[in-house]
Parts: C-alpha cells; structure tokens; sequence
C-alpha cells in the first residue's frame, strides 16, 4: 500500500530532482522553446513542497488535488495547466483514500494523463510530455495486470517514460511551442516529456519502496 | 549575461514595484497574484479588457493599461504565461457588470492559462469572452503546428478594443471588433541578435555575426529561417512582402503599420525599416494612414524588428484615433 | 556589425525619410542641408527654439520637434555634431521675429559649430541666444576637460523652453529659464556594452562579460572608470549618489526624474533601477513629483542608463506638465 | 613659385590619403574619442574635390576659402570648424594671389593655425591637431629663414609635424572629446594630429616639387 507519506516523499524528492535538473530542462527548451522549463517546473515544485505541511494529514486525493492547484497557480506557460491537471485529475481520481493499492495509483496517472490530454488537445507523438506519460501508464497497467509488484511495475513505468522521452527526440513537433520549428524541431529532445520522465522515475524510487 | 537586474527571480516584481511608483496616477499594481489594473477600476457598465502573457515584452502589456486601452494586464515570468489566478483576479478587479473581454495571444501556454481562467471567473458569475490573437504569418496555420502565434496585432487590438469598450460597447460588439483586427491584421518579425532569459543567464540561440533569424517569435524562439545577414531594405522586402502576400492585402487598401523594434533595436534603425517598408507599399498601391514606430511588444534586449499592418477602415480608425492615456501609448489627452 | 541599415553612408539620410514619412503632421524635413522642423514654423512671435548635435541619440532631437518643445532639430552625421550652415538654415526657418534659442549640449564639436552658426545668423540680423548644457557629473569640471558634457538635461531643458516659448515668453527669458535647468540639473550614465558606429563597423570599446563603463557619455567614450559588474541596486546607487551629492540634492527637495536606456537595454530593466532610485531618494528625503522612464537620449544600440535629476519649482512644473505633442514625448493634446 | 595647380593637387593628394587612412583615424578617435574622425575628414575633403572644378581657376585665396567654408558645411564635429578655419584663414592671408612665394605659404598657414586656436581655445601640449601644425609651421619658418628651399623646408615641417603627433601620445588631454578621459587619454595617439600630420606630409608631397 502506498501511504500519503510516501506521496509527499515523492513529491519532495520530485522537487530536488527538478533543482537538480533546472539548467538541464532549460537548455533543452531553449533549443525548441523558450527557455524557461526548468525555472517554471523548479517555481512550481517549491510552492508545492511548502503548500504540503497543511495538508500532509490530509487524504491522498487532497494532496494530489493541492498539489495541482498549486501548480496551476505558480507556474504559468504550457507547464503549469498540464501539470496542474494531472495532479488535479489524478488526485480527483481517488478522493478520499488515506492509502492506495497499487491498482489506485495506475487509476489515478490515467486520469491525470486522460486529464493532459483534454487539456492540451495533444495526442502521443506530437512531442510533448505525453510521449513520457502515455507509455509509462501502458507499462504500469501490463506489469500490474501480469502481477508484478509496484516497485517493479514503476520500475517498468519509468523506463517505458525514459524510452518514451528518448523516441521524442526524432519526432516533429506539432503542439505546443516547439511546433514553431517545423522540421527543425527533429533532433531535439521535448522538455516536458523530460520533465515527466523525472517525475514517473522519482515515482518508481519512492512509491515503489515495500 | 549583462543586464541591469539584482536576482534573476526579482525581476517581475522589481519591474512591477517601478511601475507602482512611476505611474500611480494610471494604474495601481496588485501582488500576488501580481497584475497592474486601472486607477479607477471597475468602471461601472463598461466592458473590462484583461490581457497578459509572459514579462519581457514590455511596454506591452502593463504599459498598455489606462484609458482608452487595457482595463488590466497580467504579468508572468519572463515569457512565461501568466496564471489563472491572476487572470481571475484580474477580471474581477476590472469586472463593472458588462463583462470582460480576454484579449489572448496564441501560444499553448497563453491559451491554457487564460481557459482555466475564464471557466474559474464563468463560476463566478461573469460573463467572459476571448478573443485569440494569432497574426504571425511566420507560422503556418495548420494541424502541424499549435497554430500562428500572437504578436504584434495584439497592441493594435488592444488600443481598438479599448476605445471601443470605452464608447460604451457591449462584450460582444468589443470581442466581434477584436475578432475583425485579428483577422484584418498581419505580422512578422526578424531578429539579429538573440534575447538572454535572466534566469537561463545565456542567449536563448546561437546568431553568428553574419546569419540573422527570419519569422522569428518573441520568445527567442528560432523562426521560419536562418539566412545569411542582409540589408535594411531586404529583411523590409522580406518581411512587408511576407505579410502583405498573406491576407492578402490589396491594391487601394489602407493601413495602420507598426514598425516595432524587438528591445535591442535603435529608433534609428527603425526609421530606415519604416521608409523603405512605406516605398514598398506604395508599390503595392497600399496606403499608410496611421503608424507606430518605436519599441511596443519586445523580446527582452533582442535586436531586430517586426513590421505588423492592419487594414483599416473609418470605424478602426476611428478607434484608433480616440484618446489613449497609459504608459506605452498616449494621445488626444 | 549586426544593423538594420544599408549603406552606413545612407543612415541619416534614410532616418530622416522616415520620420518625414512617419510625422507629416508634425514636422517637415528639409534635406542638403539637413534639418527637421515644425510643420508651422515659423510662428510670429514665438521664440524659435533649435538644438542639434550628431545623430544616434533618438529620439533626441529630431524626435523633439514639435508643439510645446523645439521649432527645429538638426541632426549631423552619426556622433558628429552637425554644421552650421544647417543650424543657420534651420534658424532662419523658425525665427518669427521674436528671436532663437539654440540649446548645445557641451561638445567641442557642437560647441563651435553653434557658436558659428550663431556668428552668421547674427550677420543676417537674426537675434540668436545660446545655451550650453553642461549636466554630466561623470566629468570633473575644471580647467583640465573640455568641460561636463550635456546629456540628459538637454531633453528636461528642450520640454520646459519649448513650454515657455509657446507661452510667449521672450528669448532673454527662454534663455534664462534654460540656464536654471541647467543649473538646477546633473546626470549621470554607464554602459554595459559598447555602441557600434556604422561606417567604423566595429563596437567602439571592448567591455569583457563581466566588466562594466560607470560615466560614460553618449557616443561611446570611456567613462569616469571601468568596474566589475554590479547588480541593478548596486549600480543605481553609484548613479544615484553621484548625482544627488553633486548639485547638492537636499532633503525636502522635488525632483523631476529620468531613468534613461542607452538604446539597447529593455524598458523592464530600467523601471527596476527606477524603483531603487526612488527608494535612494526618499532615503535622501527627496520626492520624485514627475518621471520619464525610457529611451530619450540613446547611444545607438548601447546597453546601460543614465539618470537625470532636474530640481523642480513650481515654474518648471507648470512648463513640464504643459501640453507637447512630438514623435517622442506626447501629452495634454 | 607654388602654383593653383599644386595647390589643387595637394588637396586633391590629401583626400586619396584621407580614404587611405580612414579606418586608422577612425581606429585612434575610437581610443580616446567616438570613433568618426576617419570618415568626418573623408566626407569633407571628398566634398573639397568635388568642389574643386568651380574654383581651380581662381586664385589660391579663393581655392583655400572655399575649401574651409565646404569643410564647415560638411564635415561637423570638431573637424570641421578647426580644419575649415584653418583653410579660410590661410586663404585669407593671402587673398587674391595666383602663386605663392615659400614664404606666402608659411605666412598663410601661421593665420590658419592662429585660427585653429583662436577658434578650439586650445594651446599645444592639450593634445590635439595643434601639437602637430604648430611645431610644422615653426620648422617650416626656421627652414626657409636658414636659408633652405620649399621642399626641404616642407620636409622639415611634415617631420616635425610627425614628430608632433607621436608627442601626442604620452600627454594627457584637457581639450576635446579625449578630456572626458583624464588619465586614460595617455598612451594613446591623437586622431586630429594624425589627420594634421598627413595634411603637412601631403604638402610636403606636392606643393614642394622644385
Ligand atoms: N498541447 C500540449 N499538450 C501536452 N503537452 C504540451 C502541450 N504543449 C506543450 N506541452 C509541453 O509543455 C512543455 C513546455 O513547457 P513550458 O516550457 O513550461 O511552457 P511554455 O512552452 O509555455 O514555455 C513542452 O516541452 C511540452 O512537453
Ligand atoms: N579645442 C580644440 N582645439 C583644437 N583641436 C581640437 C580641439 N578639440 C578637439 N580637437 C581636435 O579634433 C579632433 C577630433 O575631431 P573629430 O573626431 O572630427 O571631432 P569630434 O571630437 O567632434 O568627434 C581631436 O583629435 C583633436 O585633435
Ligand atoms: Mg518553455
Ligand atoms: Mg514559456
Ligand atoms: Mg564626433
Ligand atoms: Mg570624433
């Protein structure tokens, strides 16, 4: 069962990971973007981690609620309403749960990536965080559904998000700023599908944990 | 990186606090959420205008806020789109009972934002319209893209909505006439240097000394293409031929033109720009009537130009002409 | 060198086709010799008011000339003072027989070239007074310099005579009231980068990343000394301080302020050293009462700012405050 | 004798010597100024030649006072008022003459730098085109006094113009625009001394042919 400490652990650790990667996720949307992915993600993670003291004895669905409202509220750009709808999406999911089975948590990255979907109008394939996001829910579901436990099926998931971060690289852009550059958004890696490689990974190192 | 900043995360709200001080008898600056309104909003029975996007392209849009133009603006990060709950904040600020018009540029992040923001206010009970602006003819319009970006028309609109919602106009009539600049209006831009994001501390592209970024957006992004550096009078042919071909704009047409420098750019190199862009359109049997020149919708300490021309008609000019008294923009007051 | 020109021969020439283009209904441009002048000039009785100097600091002067500020600006080659045939030509074209005011920023170059000018109008029997502004405390005023150069109070000085001139004072009083903005007024400015000028094709300093020009004027030349870069505050301070000691700013003291771009650095970067200035100042117990804050006196595409000072009366508020409609500074009409 | 003609050729020498040493001149005003003295004297001797045709068969008064009345009108800065007093009040010491004695010659450039000085308020050791034409006319004096004739006379002036500018270079500047600089003007060679050098050089070229 994954508690809400766990939950706040991941989103903790999630925001070292993006301190760390700051510079890295900027110089990857200064190439097809605008430069500022790693600011934006960094701003939002922050308010998010020091939101979670009032709501850390809260149920999961609240926390994962504030924590996309939070992020809807601090980080702006194309980030900060997709992300903040995952959370949102994901966290309204399972509301109420104190715990989640491993099944509760692949219920609640659906709704969150059913959630980016209908928000960005993107689909997979476009360049965009939904070629992380997509692959690792498949990859969650078939390990869960063929009875792996939860630290190996988000061990699955983030390498189904990394393969998913890495195929972004060939493919053109056709949403978000990116898609500006035409063809010559080939070549480059998507921050945002880089962005939620990180947070799938940082997933798999603290949810996954019994 | 040179800049005449202190932290990199300070600069919003440094600038914001120097508007505050500078121009307290136009508007006043709310923070957190941060948005600069007008002195005497809401205005009973007139249609608010809220706009906003990234900071770093200032005057717009805090500078465009007074009378006769914006009822509000909504700052983000440098290029970054502003939040929801600013924009919220911000219609309700500006909100006299006649609804709020939503003047959005195209950009994923913009749009997104200003969506959420429109539905929170809907629940709120206030009429709400958005107008998306997307004029950069830079980008193709098609399903491989997230569509043309907004730019330069949007300080058009912005000064003709304004006029007009000061006239007494509904929220329809203001969104239906902002509906008519966008779609009568065309830019594109060209940059020679690129622009550095405080925060990133380096320039967002690569531009050797000889190369020079066409169709280029105001974010830094790269462009159409990266050609070798040419004179003033062909990136005018490159550039005003790029947007008169695309609406098209006609023999006998009149224009309001912007000539508008990127940040970088000195007046005097726009004033080339505008007298070659004028011989030109002449060429094209299409008049200049009404004309900005000078720094208006920026991409930080970028070097370069865009030229944006609106087909206009008695009722635009009209509006255009009617008194404006913010920051960025001021006459006939 | 990345520029928006042709030939850099051309830049003037096709600068002033610009604005000839741009603002028929504000001025008319006269070439070979080149000046620019209001577009009912003369104006029996008025004084006529003309300044000039090189070109490269636009808005200034041309972008001046208007109602309720100068009659004619003449603009010479870039950074060369202008000659006086020009500056005679010009004079003839606004005296309405109430006399000319020539208002000089403390070149040598444009010092002589005035005080020529002013020799052959005389010949011609046109009564011409002079002024040489001379605001710059970057420069030790003694016996071993050419004297302070004039920078920002020349645009503080061009707005109030141009008010009182329109409201029909004499050329001794004009004069007068020039010499007391003068007086009353000290700037200060640096770089963080040099300008290039056009036909030398190169920046006419090197500045390494991490190094910045503190005093410097508005062609380029090196300043009072070269420092490490500092932050905004930090700079604004420096600028601050040096200006306020001078005169000697006092407590109690109103003050007309401009936080002035050099042509390259973005409007948000200077509305942040405008709000530490003004918290230096109320430190100092001075009160900012009026405030320009943006691209007035350039150094072509230099990054960097000055900051002017002018200590205002009730006179020369109620000249600053009076109506201008110009290209570059536009209000109460 | 030195005839209309020399005195044609002399200007029409120092303008190809101008475009020649255009970029240096601009080069040294850089150092220590704003870097348009090159082209400032380009464009006005360029103005001179073009002139030239109207007057070449007046007297050499007239052809020197029409070169310092187009350099006034062309050129700006402080170029154009010095060289152009210069040249008009060389002209009018010696009004009317259709050749010229060496001594003709000396007497018209000691008016022409008595006008530079007059019209600058500069004295020599400030820095400027004074510490090149002030030494030259004193050489060219004592030549021709000792007897010498024009073209070793000229000889002398250009070196000890020459040797007047390199003078320049360790003095500090108290006139013009290199004063701003203080202590930095020194080591630096000045623009307008330079421009003057190569004016006495050109003279030296074609006026002292005999
Ligand atoms: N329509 C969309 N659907 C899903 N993701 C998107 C969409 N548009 C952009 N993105 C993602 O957002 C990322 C950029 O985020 P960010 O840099 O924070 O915002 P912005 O593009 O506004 O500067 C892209 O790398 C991409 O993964
Ligand atoms: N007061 C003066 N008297 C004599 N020569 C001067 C004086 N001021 C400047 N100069 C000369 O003028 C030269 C600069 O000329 P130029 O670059 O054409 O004009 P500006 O300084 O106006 O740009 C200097 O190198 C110096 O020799
Ligand atoms: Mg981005
Ligand atoms: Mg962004
Ligand atoms: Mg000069
Ligand atoms: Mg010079």
């Amino acid at each position: 069962m994954i508690k809400r400490e766990d939950v706040v652990t991941w989103l903790t650790c999630y925001r070292q990971v993006l301190k760390d990667n700051k510079d890295y996720l900027t110089e990857l949307d200064s190439a097809i973007g605008d430069a500022d992915h790693g600011a934006n993600m960094d701003r939002g993670f922050n308010a998010v981690v020091a939101k979670l003291p009032s709501v850390e004895d809260k149920d999961i669905g609240t926390i994962l609620k504030t924590t996309g409202m939070t992020l809807v509220s601090t980080v702006g750009g194309a980030g900060g309403p997709l992300y903040g709808t995952f959370f949102m999406r994901a966290g309204m999911a399972i509301d109420g749960k104190a715990e989640l089975t491993p099944d509760d948590l692949a219920v609640a990255f659906d709704a969150g990536v059913a959630g980016v979907q209908q928000r960005g109008k993107a689909t997979p394939g476009e360049k965009t965080m939904l070629d992380s996001l997509t692959p690792a829910c498949a990859a969650l579901h078939e390990s869960l559904d063929g009875g792996a436990d939860l630290k190996v099926s988000l061990d699955a998931a983030a390498a189904a998000a990394e393969q998913g971060m890495k195929d972004t690289i060939p493919m053109l852009a056709t949403k978000g700023r990116a898609s500006y550059l035409g063809e010559r958004s080939i070549g480059h890696q998507d921050p945002g599908a880089t962005s939620s490689f990180l947070l799938i990974q940082c997933a798999a190192d603290c949810l996954g944990k019994e | 990186m040179k800049k005449l900043i202190n932290n990199p995360e300070d600069v919003v709200k440094e600038e914001l606090m120097g508007v505050a001080l500078a121009h307290e008898d136009l508007v006043r600056v709310h923070f957190n959420p941060d948005y600069v309104v007008r002195v005497d909003a809401p205005i009973e029975d007139k249609v608010g205008i809220v706009s906003g996007g990234g900071s770093g392209h200032e005057p717009m849009h805090g500078g465009f806020v007074g009378m006769g133009m914006l009822d509000a603006a909504c700052p983000g990060a440098v290029f970054t789109s502003p939040t929801p709950d600013q924009m919220l904040e911000a219609t309700k600020a500006v909100n006299g009972g006649a609804g709020v018009l939503h003047i959005v540029k195209n950009y994923t992040g913009d749009v997104l934002n200003f969506e959420m923001a429109a539905e929170m206010a809907a629940m709120e009970g206030i009429e709400v319209a958005s107008v998306v602006i997307d004029d950069d003819v830079a980008v193709q319009d098609s399903t491989w893209t997230a569509g043309r970006r907004g730019v330069g028309a949007t300080v058009l609109a912005e000064k003709i909505c304004g006029a007009a919602a000061e006239e007494g106009k509904s929220l329809q009539d203001v969104a239906e006439l902002c509906r008519k600049v966008n779609n009568q209006a065309r830019s594109m831009g060209m940059a020679l240097t690129s622009c550095t994001v405080p925060h990133a501390g380096k320039p967002t592209f690569d531009l050797p000394e000889d190369q020079m970024e066409i169709g280029i957006g105001i974010h830094g992004e790269p462009g159409r293409t990266r050609m070798e550096l040419k004179t003033a009078d062909e990136i005018t042919e490159i550039l005003t031929n790029a947007v008169v071909s695309d609406l098209p704009f006609e023999k006998g047409d009149h224009v309001i033109a912007m000539v508008n420098g990127m940040g970088g750019t000195p007046l005097i190199e726009l004033y080339i720009v505008y007298q070659h862009m004028v011989k030109i359109l002449q060429g094209h049997g299409i008049f200049v009537v009404r004309q900005l020149i000078g720094n208006y919708i920026t991409s930080l300490e970028m070097a370069g130009c865009s030229i944006t021309l609106l087909k206009a008609d008695d009722e635009l000019l009209r509006y255009w002409d009617a008194p404006v008294k913010t920051a960025g923009l001021r006459w006939g007051v």
